[in-house]
């Protein structure tokens, strides 16, 4: 969820997403959903001698979120300290909302 | 009843965790790596800090680390280290 | 994913599965799973980088989990693109060059076996 | 007769236990991690060093400046010999998955580098 | 999720002669067991406990790894297991006079 909003903020910029079977697609961020499955526009396969029969993707294409490994965001997109702490408050507050834990 | 082998050493896995809290511990995840260190605290998902940490691959010590978050899911087995 | 689903309704769309194969088709259907269905499926069957076949495949029900990513195939300009790293055989000459390549990677194993001396039984 | 496996007592699993330590749940050592350097290793033989900026619950995780290791294991065509090799590259701002992480450690609590 | 009843006084159960999945391995509790991951590893050992995800108390534990080159083995004291891992467990013995009990 937290990531999902970072992601959509990003919507517009140039990410490029990495999956776990070592595919890298460059796009244009279109929409994330809750699950981070991404929508890339004007898709471009960084190594299509690896991947050929990708290179008939053009248009757009979706990733399933469970099969990323990394998405590398652009620096200068992404207020860093805006991220810590946002993590800090979510942090907190997920631990805030948990039952209270054993062994104390 | 009473004759029943070992029934009063039944433990559940939250009382063996607690147990072996704050001691040294050796912690096997999937990739076959192992790590050994001070249990510092873990929750529900087996996540798991240790202190003080050593990690061995194939029996070879690999790398040290001060503190180590470990990612429950890939977590074979925790337990306390075998004594010397 | 269902919501941007809704934009490839009906068109013609490539399908890439965890175990590396791919699927072209149109989509027809889809739920919340992101389970799809096409019409008028091929298996696009890819040997390296030498050539492609497509084997028709009729109608296809593809479970979501299985799906890494898809997209649309409709430009002309990428299906070129493609073409030009791959020339199109027909199905029994993929099939000959698949089980090639799956020989020469059993010989690379066998090499690998011969460094890595597994039996003790004298099997070498 | 007593059950070793009660749901009710199973759940209070889902609780954290902590040794005396400043630390009362695993996670907050990753938050004691944010602004900081840290070592990460993922699946697949990888490994990351990099600033923490941000982390959710399943450690999806967003590190800034990073460098990122690929450990693979080659077999030499010729003389069948095995060769480690290691790629290195910089990532200036990455998104990692959660489910690839293996672990993460503080490099300012690292009380040893590696051999 | 699983069932909450696990083994909770199966007093009903023992009538209709059925057992349920838990209810073996609560009876399993204190005699040696079998324990087979999904991955290439397994490990006996006594079960001491175990809660709702089946992660497993063991005591005197063998723990054996297949490799290429052979079968590992090591001993240990005593382990959590981690329930998310296994796929077959065999009460090896012992097991009988409990469920007579």
């Amino acid at each position: 969820m937290f990531f999902a909003a970072l992601f959509q903020t990003l919507v517009g910029q140039v990410v490029t997403v990495e999956l776990k079977n070592d595919l890298c697609i460059r796009g244009t961020l279109l929409s994330v959903d809750p699950y981070l499955n991404v929508r890339l526009a004007d898709v471009v396969v960084t190594e299509p001698e690896a991947f050929p029969a990708l290179l008939a993707l053009r248009h757009s294409c979706t990733v399933r979120g469970s099969c990323v490994r990394y998405v590398h965001l652009p620096p200068d997109q992404v207020d860093v300290q805006l991220l810590q702490d946002a993590t800090r408050q979510v942090a907190s507050a997920v631990k805030a909302a948990r039952v209270r834990p054993v062994g104390e | 009843m009473d004759s029943m082998p070992g029934q009063h050493e039944t433990q559940r896995p939250a009382d063996f965790l607690r147990q072996i809290l704050g001691r040294p511990a050796v912690v096997k995840v999937n990739n076959g790596a192992e790590y050994r260190g001070n249990l510092v605290c873990l929750d529900g998902y087996l996540n798991i800090v240790m202190e003080g940490t050593e990690e061995f691959v194939g029996g070879e010590l690999k790398r040290r680390y001060g503190d180590v978050f470990l990612r429950g899911n890939n977590v074979i087995y925790v337990g306390p280290a075998p004594a010397k | 994913m269902s919501q941007a689903l809704s934009e490839d309704l009906d068109q013609r769309v490539l399908v890439c599965l965890r175990d590396g194969r791919l699927f072209l088709g149109y989509l027809r259907s889809y739920d919340q799973y992101s389970n799809l269905v096409l019409e008028d499926a091929v298996e696009r069957v890819v040997v390296r980088n030498e050539a492609f076949a497509d084997v028709p495949c009729g109608l296809r029900v593809i479970r979501g989990e299985n799906v890494v990513l898809f997209g649309r195939v409709a430009d002309e300009s990428g299906e070129l693109r493609m073409r030009h790293r791959l020339r199109q055989v027909s199905e029994e000459e993929i099939r000959r060059m698949q089980e090639a390549a799956a020989a020469d990677q059993a010989a690379v194993r066998r090499r690998d076996k011969l460094e890595w001396p597994v039996f003790d039984d004298g099997a070498f | 007769m007593q059950s070793a496996g009660s749901a009710a007592e199973g759940a209070s699993t889902n609780g954290a236990l902590t040794g005396g330590s400043i630390l009362g749940e695993p996670s907050d050592l990753v938050r004691l991690c944010l602004d900081e350097l840290v070592y990460v290793k993922l699946r697949g033989e990888r490994e990351l060093v990099g600033r923490l900026h941000g982390y959710d619950q399943h450690l999806n995780m967003v590190v800034g400046d990073a460098e990122e290791t690929v450990m693979s294991t080659e077999v030499d065509e010729e003389t069948f010999e095995q060769i480690v090799r290691t790629r290195k590259r910089k990532l200036p701002l990455v998104f990692v998955r959660g489910d690839t992480l293996i672990l993460i450690s503080p490099l300012f609590r690292q009380s040893g580098a590696s051999r | 999720m699983r069932s909450a009843h696990v083994g909770a006084s199966s007093s009903g159960d023992e009538a209709s002669g059925q057992l349920l999945p838990l209810e073996l391995v609560d009876v399993a509790i204190g005699s040696r067991v079998w324990v087979i991951l999904k991955s290439a590893r397994e490990f006996r050992g006594i079960l001491r406990g175990f809660d709702e995800f089946v992660n497993l108390v063991l005591e005197d534990v063998t723990e054996y790894q297949f490799t290429e080159s052979g079968t590992d083995t090591r001993q240990l004291p005593s382990m959590l297991l981690n329930g998310s891992n296994v796929c077959v467990l065999v009460p090896e013995g012992g097991a009988s006079e409990r469920t007579a009990a």
